[in-house]
């Protein structure tokens, strides 16, 4: 190997001592990756709260993340799980099913007697988890495909776009409905097989183009004149570059789980316990929704809470997009 | 723009491959078999069943089932309906292909226009009250838990306002006395919708070859025209009135199926609009001296509908998958509730047909978004 | 590799000597994809670089120029033709496994090859990993190489900054390419290019995006590394006047073929190919008192898609007889002392 | 204010000028704050002239033409100055008055052919348009033949109307471009860098093709360039941008022959040349300023060789030699005498 001390320094080129004052070490070089991490996220997390809807959602996200958290906490102290279970519970307090609001059942109970409240909040963890799990399952699918079949190309790129093509061509809500018909879902289940449907589906194209993008880029060149390897430049070089807007779809994603679930349970076709679509599939089935605003306790929560997460979801994923996609912002520079 | 075509038909050709193949799969994966489900089913005649043992080759190899499978598909052939017995399944889903078209149709067609108009407007003003009204509304809207959404549609208008019918498609007080079926008023109805777009797109083209840019009048009394034609044809059929009943039944689902979906094309174009407004050929336009709205019609949202057109590919999926909802909701006899019926009755032979046909139905859409893309693009149409 | 175990000194073999150099890129045809025609980017190009040596590749855009340049640092495969590397130590003695044909290529031979031989592209924009920091940039060449330890890159990457003008290093160390300049990315892109510290640096029109003031100092720092380092360069640009101002020698390219090829001054001087001339005289001057007569020149250039046999320059050409259109492209002639010209009636 | 080359005279007797600015100033708001883009910036173009101006990127050259055309985004502000059209200042017209001064009066070539037609249309409308929105033809067949008239004046083949721009070579396209900015017979033509994407026999053509245009029709045309040995070649008069100011103007001979400012002097000597000795080219070092934090004193000075401590502080007179002047502590010649006014 040659040495650069052997040569003269180029002339214009001031001699530096060595490092240029950065010998300070392994420590140093995590202190500077730590401190631009946090500089770049600070930055975005700035054009992302400049949005007043994104701002918006992010604080719906929390309450309901409170909610989430707050139910376990209240069934282990206040409330007696014989009384407030979810699923188990009967409010024998009342004296007609569903009772209207009360000081004790603040959003009064349903047909069997249970209360109401406990179910909205049971339910949110369960959307949390179905929701986010669908999301993890759909991005690292969607990623990895887009940027696989975008590198490769040839027949591994047409074998996961006609794959993608027919995802696309089943609408999920249908297809979803007849493999409940054929098999008993589960929230995971139901989880997995959103998160595979999405991930390989409209998201993996819209992955794969923008990785296309990315791999024509003289960068990706430079990389290979650097002697870098596959693995190199698609998860050094292509991921990164895909990351946000692979963020941007898992917010799209944890809406469609949510919002598919809930048709599902309203139509009665999943095997699982308690949900908000479970919530308004009890209540339709006993007829009690098109008597319009008297019984509103029994729609109005699940159906609010439904539409108010999967918006909040999707109006972040929008304020980030204006955040990922520079073309989008009001301001020049 | 042939090569074009037919390489996106081969493709599609390939894709319905594939789904044919993922039911046969589905079916075969899920517990107990198929040939059980038929022997096991009281409601089917022994004849019945052999003859279904003898068209499906229950009885034979895996792979020799799935060959069967696909040419059973390719001629129709899809067996009994349980549930319908003893109608064919193609005889079940053709009855109710025309219902779930014209309606999907209309609704999608509804939606993409407003979409279009409103993403338009609020790129074009950014920051104002529209901006902020149309896009908390329309997202609200789009997110909105449709089940709940229809039923307070039919609560409001049906049972307190009273304007419009509760459900189902037809009044069979008006229909007592027809001596046509509904399926034929909706197949004429299905063939004036295709006769007018016919129409409608060979004017725009002969009018668009002309000179003159700013001409439009001799297009819009020519579609008016047709329109009265059309009309005319209508009135004077004697079908008339049962097509009107259909129509008021329409109402409904049709706007809210395009509420909840307006918001996907409205704020896709919005982003698209906002792109194209910042390239050199808009500034040109403007520099031009066009008046503001040429600018904004002819060259900002002319760009901005070519990627619009290419998602219009997930809003009709995105229909679709509403549409199933919203003819559970409405009672609405098209293939989506026929495929909800048929999984609640586990009459499977009709559930793979449904699917199938779904399948097929967004596939046909695919392509005439394509075409419409290669017409919009001339990039596309002379490669 | 080919290492034969050859030390002895050859100081008249040069660095790369190419032959014949042929590359086609096929045209998407129909539904079954049969290729429908071919553009003949690169067809049958011939030259040596020495050591040290900068040679100009010269052409408009579509003569194939950056083909040739990505054929010679393997980042793309020639459809035919040779291109022969021989790498020696500082002294010009062989080194083991110094003589490399890069079409054979393969993993860790691959990536030794890639010491020695360099790109520096032309957007310094595109040309960097928008979410990789200088630092991730520069020293990514050493860090897949296996080069050293993460302490000592950084000391490296820290001296070649300083080498390359951007000064204090740790300025400049963890920032991102979009927080610098044009200029201080192109030169980034050199402290990347040479970091390996290679034998051929192939420079495609590395100035062509940069402005004016910052052209000249990346111009002069890579004349000085050059000199300092012993680096060769194949410099691709499309301005004659760079061109003067960077190579040694000039080879003049036109729809995939080098038409002519010379000493840079006396190309400039003494132009015989009379695309070469239309080229020098179309270049504008910046002196308001100077006037250029028109190039003698028509037509536009084609895309090299299937051409006819004839010389690829007829159409266009202000000398063209009767026997050049029946006549196939002419051969590479030498008409003084390395100065070599493709046309009959130079 | 002075404005020596702007003077009635300038233009060695030409008629009054058709177009005027002065002290225009524009600023973009942004999240790092305001950019001064433009600085009080005056000079004068007389009819039939043509006028360089040149400078690196971000010194203001397309600001500036944005602002004769009043086309600016929304976050750009004007505050201060006129830009006066025969005497009426294009900064005060209304948006339907400036649409009629637009393309008719002054018109555009812009740097980028191909981005600014529009890709779904046929050339040939694109050029239509322009005439029919301002009624220059009335018929139908009167625009096509303009057009057609158009096309052979920039030397395109007539079947081009019925072409769509990816379907043009660039050379053709920036014909198509120079046809559309001539539709309505305009008085002033803005090129803005209307040959850099184009390679240089196609660029010799596209320049001789725009000078015997203006010789012909009798415009004025304003060249935006960074290439300084275009702008020797076709402008009368040129004017050097640093920093969102103009910092020179003057004839472009005189200019060349003795530049008075540093920056143009460095500027000319880092351009190679052809033809000639082979000189040294001179480097400038350091990056051109952050306009949203412009230093004090002359914008120039941290780059400049004779900067001194008046430089660093002071904002520099304006001085004069003949035509030619500019805003410099320490111009080049000896002989250049300070301005009257500022």
């Amino acid at each position: 190997m040659r040495s650069w001390s052997t040569r003269s320094p180029a002339p214009g080129a001031s001699p530096e001592p060595r490092g240029g004052g950065l010998g300070g070490g392994r420590l140093r070089l995590l202190q500077a990756r730590a401190r631009l991490a946090l500089r770049s996220f600070r930055s975005g997390m700035a054009v992302f709260l400049e949005s007043r809807l994104g701002l918006l959602s992010l604080l719906t996200i929390g309450v309901f993340a409170l909610m989430a958290v707050a139910h376990p906490i209240l069934m282990g102290t206040v409330w007696d799980a014989d009384t407030y279970d979810p699923v188990t519970g009967y409010a024998f307090d009342a004296t007609e099913q569903p009772a209207p609001p009360s000081w004790k059942h603040p959003l009064g109970t349903d047909p069997l007697g249970r209360d109401v409240l406990s179910q909205l909040l049971s339910s949110t963890r369960s959307e949390f988890a179905l929701g986010i799990t669908a999301a993890l399952v759909t991005v690292t699918i969607a990623t990895t495909v887009g940027a696989v079949s975008a590198y490769y190309g040839g027949l591994v790129d047409s074998f996961f776009m006609r794959f993608a093509d027919l995802v696309i061509a089943l609408p999920s809500i249908s297809l979803l409905i007849v493999l409940s018909a054929l098999f008993d879902l589960s929230l995971f289940y139901l989880a997995l097989v959103i998160g595979v449907l999405g991930g390989f589906g409209g998201t993996a194209i819209v992955l794969k183009s923008q990785a296309l993008s990315i791999k024509v880029k003289p960068f990706i060149e430079a990389a290979r004149m650097a002697g870098g390897g596959q693995f190199q430049i698609i998860f050094v070089h292509i991921v990164p570059n895909l990351l946000p807007l692979s963020l941007l779809y898992m917010m799209f994603t944890v809406t469609s789980a949510i919002f598919a679930e809930a048709v599902l349970s309203f139509l009665g076709l999943l095997d699982i316990r308690m949900s908000w679509g479970i919530m308004i599939h009890t209540a339709n089935a006993g007829g009690y929704l098109l008597s319009g605003t008297k019984y509103w306790w029994l729609v109005f929560p699940a159906g609010a809470s439904i539409t108010l997460l999967c918006s909040a979801f999707y109006l972040a994923g929008r304020a980030l997009d204006e955040v990922v996609n520079p073309r989008l912002s009001r301001r020049d520079g | 723009m042939a090569s074009y075509l037919a390489r996106r038909i081969a493709q599609m050709a390939l894709t319905l491959f594939l789904i044919l193949t993922v039911t046969f799969v589905l079916v075969q994966a899920q517990p107990g078999d198929y040939a059980s489900f038929y022997a096991l089913n009281p409601d089917l005649p022994p004849d019945v069943k052999e003859q279904m043992r003898a068209t499906f080759g229950l009885d034979r190899p895996v792979w020799q089932q799935y060959l069967i499978h696909m040419r059973n598909t390719v001629t129709g052939n899809f067996g009994v309906s349980f549930g319908h017995f003893p109608r064919p399944v193609l005889e079940v889903l053709a009855e109710r292909l025309p219902r779930t078209i014209v309606l999907f149709g209309t609704a999608t067609a509804a939606s993409v226009y407003i979409g279009f108009l409103l993403g338009k407007a609020i790129a074009w003003r950014r920051g104002g009250l529209l901006e902020y009204t149309a896009t908390i509304s329309g997202t609200v809207l789009f997110t909105a838990f449709t089940p709940a959404f229809a039923l307070t549609m039919i609560w409001l208008f049906a049972f307190r306002l009273g304007w419009l019918p509760v459900g189902k498609f037809l009044d069979p007080l008006v229909w007592r006395d027809a001596d046509v079926t509904s399926t034929s008023v909706f197949s004429f109805m299905l063939l004036t919708a295709v006769a007018f777009v016919g129409f409608a797109a060979l004017v725009l083209f002969i009018s668009g070859r002309g000179d003159r840019i700013g001409r439009r009048w001799p297009a819009t009394l020519a579609l008016a025209a047709g329109a009265l034609v059309a009309a005319l044809a209508w009135t004077l059929s004697g079908i008339g009135p049962l097509a009107l009943d259909i129509l008021k039944h329409m109402v409904l689902p049709v706007a809210t199926l395009t509420l909840i979906s307006f918001a996907g094309t409205m704020l896709l174009t919005r982003n698209s609009m906002l792109e194209t407004v910042r390239e050199d050929y808009v500034t040109a336009a403007r520099a031009k001296g066009l008046p503001d709205g040429q600018v904004r019609d002819r060259h900002a949202a002319r760009n901005a509908l070519l990627p619009v057109v290419t998602s219009l590919i997930y809003s009709l999926i995105f229909a679709l998958d509403g549409s199933v909802i919203v003819e559970s909701v409405f009672s609405w006899p098209g293939i989506g509730l026929t495929l909800l019926e048929a999984v609640r009755s586990e009459d499977l032979p009709l559930v793979m047909g449904a699917i199938v046909f779904i399948g097929f139905l967004s596939l046909l859409s695919h392509l005439i978004v394509d075409v419409l893309y290669a017409y919009l693009d001339p990039r596309i149409r002379y490669q | 590799m080919q290492g034969d175990g050859e030390t002895v000194r050859t100081p008249d073999q040069p660095l790369v000597d190419v032959d014949g150099l042929v590359k086609l890129f096929p045209i998407a045809g129909n539904v079954f994809r049969k290729p429908s025609g071919f553009v003949h980017a690169v067809d049958g190009v011939s030259f040596r670089i020495e050591r040290g040596e900068s040679l100009g590749l010269v052409g408009e855009s579509g003569c194939g120029k950056t083909t040739v340049g990505k054929l010679l640092v393997k980042l793309l495969e020639p459809t035919s033709g040779s291109i022969a590397f021989r790498f020696t130590d500082a002294g010009g003695a062989d080194i083991p496994g110094g003589r490399v044909d890069p079409s054979t290529l393969k993993g860790r031979q691959l990536r030794d090859f890639r010491r020695q031989v360099q790109l520096i592209f032309q957007d310094p924009y595109e040309s960097m990993n928008p979410r990789r920091t200088i630092y991730d940039t520069i020293a990514e060449p050493v860090s897949v190489q296996g080069i050293g330890s993460a302490l000592d890159r950084v000391d490296r990457v820290a001296e070649i900054l300083s080498l390359v003008g951007l000064t204090p290093p740790s300025a400049f160390l963890f920032r991102y390419p979009h927080e610098l300049s044009g200029g201080q990315r192109q030169r980034v892109a050199i402290a990347r290019a040479l970091i390996l510290e290679p034998s051929l640096v192939v420079a495609d029109e590395p100035t062509s995006m940069l402005d004016v003031s910052s052209r000249t100092g990346i111009m002069s720092l890579m004349q000085e590394l050059a000199s300092g380092l012993g680096v060769a360069y194949l410099y691709i640009t499309h301005d004659l006047a760079v061109a003067r101002y960077m190579c040694d020698r000039i080879a003049v390219m036109y729809m995939g073929k080098i038409v002519e090829m010379a000493e840079t001054e006396e190309l400039l001087r003494n132009p015989l190919h009379p695309y070469t001339r239309a080229l020098l005289s179309a270049v504008p001057v910046p002196d308001p008192g100077h006037h250029r007569p028109p190039p003698a020149i028509s037509g536009e250039v084609t895309a090299p898609v299937d051409p006819p046999a004839r010389c690829r320059f007829y159409d266009r050409c202000p000398l063209a007889t009767r026997s050049c259109e029946t006549s196939p492209h002419p051969p590479v002639e030498e008409k003084a002392r390395g100065h070599v010209v493709a046309c009959y009636e130079a | 204010m002075a404005e020596a080359g702007g003077r009635d005279s300038a233009g060695g007797g030409r008629a009054a000028p058709i177009l005027r600015v002065e002290g225009l100033a524009l600023r973009y708001l942004t999240r790092q704050g305001d950019v001064r883009a433009l600085e009080d910036v005056s000079f004068a173009l007389a009819r039939g002239e043509s006028l360089g101006l040149v400078g690196e990127s971000g010194c203001g050259k397309t600001s500036l033409a944005n602002c004769l055309m009043r086309l600016l985004p929304d976050n750009a502000r004007l505050t201060g100055g006129e830009v006066l059209l025969d005497g009426e200042d294009v900064l005060l017209l209304s948006e339907d008055e400036i649409r009629s001064v637009r393309w008719r009066r002054i018109s555009l070539v812009f740097q980028a052919a191909m981005n600014s037609l529009d890709p779904v249309y046929r050339v040939g409308q694109q050029v239509l348009e322009a005439i029919e929105a301002h009624g220059v033809e009335t018929t139908a067949t009167g625009g096509r033949e303009r057009v057609a008239r158009l096309f052979r004046l920039v030397g395109l083949d007539a079947g081009v109307f019925e072409r769509y721009p990816h379907e043009l070579s660039g050379g053709m396209r920036q014909r198509a471009v120079i046809a559309m900015a001539l539709a309505c017979d305009p008085d002033i033509v803005i090129a803005d860098e209307p040959t850099t994407a184009l390679d240089v026999i196609v660029q010799d053509r596209i320049l001789r093709e725009l000078k015997r245009i203006q010789e012909e029709l009798g415009i004025s045309i304003i060249y935006i360039t960074h290439d300084m040995a275009v702008v020797a070649e076709v402008t009368d008069r040129v004017g050097v941008m640093y920093a969102g100011r103009l910092v020179e103007l003057g004839e472009t001979a005189s200019v060349f022959g003795s530049p008075l400012h540093p920056y143009t002097e460095a500027l000319m000597s880092s351009f190679p040349s052809v033809t000639g000795a082979k000189r040294p080219l001179a480097s400038l070092a350091g990056e051109p300023p952050d306009l949203a934090d412009p230093p004090p004193g002359c914008a120039f000075h941290p780059r400049c060789a004779h900067a001194t401590a008046l430089c660093r502080e002071q904002r520099p007179p304006r001085v004069g030699l003949g035509d030619q002047w500019a805003e410099c502590w320490h111009p080049l010649a000896a002989d250049a005498v300070p301005l009257g006014g500022d």
